[in-house]
């Protein structure tokens, strides 16, 4: 049993490096051998994590950065996302009312949802200063192809 | 770096967005401007065809929440068509299906406005 | 305030006619100002109701026939199916196994999940010689169109 | 009355199968036999574009878990492409994305079979 592969990229933390987030997700997610639908998943369950750090931990402070890595081991792919921000942690976040949001004229809330939706663990911690996300969502077992 | 493009086209007094690309926190801002100048203009009957869109997060979503009511309040409506799975997936996780009309083709969108007209 | 609206079709038991109930209920569904993606979940449940009634409340017998009928009222769209042949409850159905079905090479057990999961509330009972099939479907309330 | 019909096309050794229409309990017969076919004459490298498929219902779910074991066993897959987003959805909610190659488009499906031959 091979030990688990690490991949790690830092980026400024402004919006225009969302992209660059999205393409390094997907390929580790295809180096796990992840079918294409959950590799879009995975994509923006990441994009939503970083988001919230540029806009909520950051405040949209782009000399800040955010540190995003991805192990593989055998049955995981972890990601780990650490920024020195804002602390938070979100609790438990149930299904956004988009139809009360609209009557309120708000437009935010799901990002977490759909993070937790997308992935099958989702944890927040603080540590001295920095904070930490992690994720992990379950590689597939592909019937009859092992 | 962000790929993401908007094209407009009309017909028959109906607006046609197409997106192409991908829609985040980033390019969200230009899928904004282009709704808040069909609004200005008056033009409050408007398709969205996300034939060629291949990415949506929430900050895209957050985009079409906030002009809808205006819209419709305006006799008009915002009616989605030509979306990938992928792309659906995140509109119907937040049950945006039961609120908005999200059609297989530009041209059934087209015809739920004629039929309310 | 006006009355329920009643339709109602009645139809062999033989899958050749599932087109028509789809049909049926697309055309109701629309008539109560259902978003077209709701009216496509809205078929698809009558239409799984049917094929089971068909399978296994007659084992495809021909001569047998269903009864469909479609009321809508203020706030609900209500679907009532009724058949003569086995009784049945589902009881508390889970999200079937797909992975598990393939490999015990079983490829049904769907059905009653996606009926639960479209319709808002879903009730099967037996009165008399007749299996009756209760399901309802809230009416959309369109933000600022009414 | 059911209106439905299955096409078939190859193109370097994969086999593609276009489906047109309603696909229930009363047309999954059709399909069921196309499967058959392609499997007896040793194609095993199937794509199927759902680019015409109007709808599914479990019927036609069943008819793919049936043979994608056999199929994987002896070195094939059967690849879904150009999903509507009202047929995804079926196949969504049963999970069947973690256990099914589901692309975009035809290309994909094509291009993924050639990366791992
Ligand atoms: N990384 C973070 N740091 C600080 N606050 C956060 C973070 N992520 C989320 N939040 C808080 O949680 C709320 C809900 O987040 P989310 O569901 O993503 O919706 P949105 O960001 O659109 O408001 C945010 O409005 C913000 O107050
Ligand atoms: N109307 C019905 N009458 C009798 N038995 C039924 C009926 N509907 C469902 N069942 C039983 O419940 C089981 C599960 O139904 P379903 O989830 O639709 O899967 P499937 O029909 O594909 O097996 C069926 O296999 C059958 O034994």
């Amino acid at each position: 049993m091979a030990d688990a592969v690490k991949h790690t990229i830092t980026i400024p933390a402004s919006t225009e490096y969302l992209v660059q987030v999205r393409e390094f997700v997907a390929k580790c997610a295809r180096q796990a051998d992840f079918m294409e639908t959950d590799i879009g998943d995975i994509r923006l369950a990441v994009d939503e994590a970083c988001t919230n750090i540029i806009k909520h931990a950051y405040k949209y402070d782009r000399n800040q950065e955010i540190y995003v890595q991805i192990e593989i081991n055998k049955n995981w792919l972890n990601i780990t996302l650490l920024d020195s921000g804002i602390g938070f942690d979100p609790g438990n976040s149930k299904k956004p009312d988009i139809q009360e949001s609209i009557r309120q004229k708000k437009r935010g809330g799901m990002g977490i949802y759909l993070i937790k939706k997308f992935m099958n663990k989702v944890e927040y911690s603080h540590n001295g200063t920095m904070n930490e996300i992690r994720m992990k969502k379950m590689r597939p077992s592909i019937v009859s192809e092992d | 770096m962000s790929d993401f493009e908007i094209n407009n086209r009309s017909i028959n007094g109906l607006e046609i967005i197409e997106l192409r690309g991908e829609l985040d926190a980033h390019t969200a801002a230009q899928l904004e401007t282009a709704l808040q100048k069909l609004i200005a203009l008056k033009n409050y009957k408007i398709i969205v065809n996300c034939h060629e869109l291949e990415y949506i997060s929430s900050a895209g979503l957050g985009v079409f929440m906030a002009y809808i009511e205006d819209v419709r309040s305006l006799g008009g409506d915002i009616k989605l068509s030509n979306m990938s799975p992928k792309v659906y997936n995140v509109f119907d996780l937040l049950g945006f299906p039961t609120l908005y009309d999200i059609l297989n083709d530009e041209a059934d969108a087209i015809e739920q406005f004629n039929i309310k007209t």
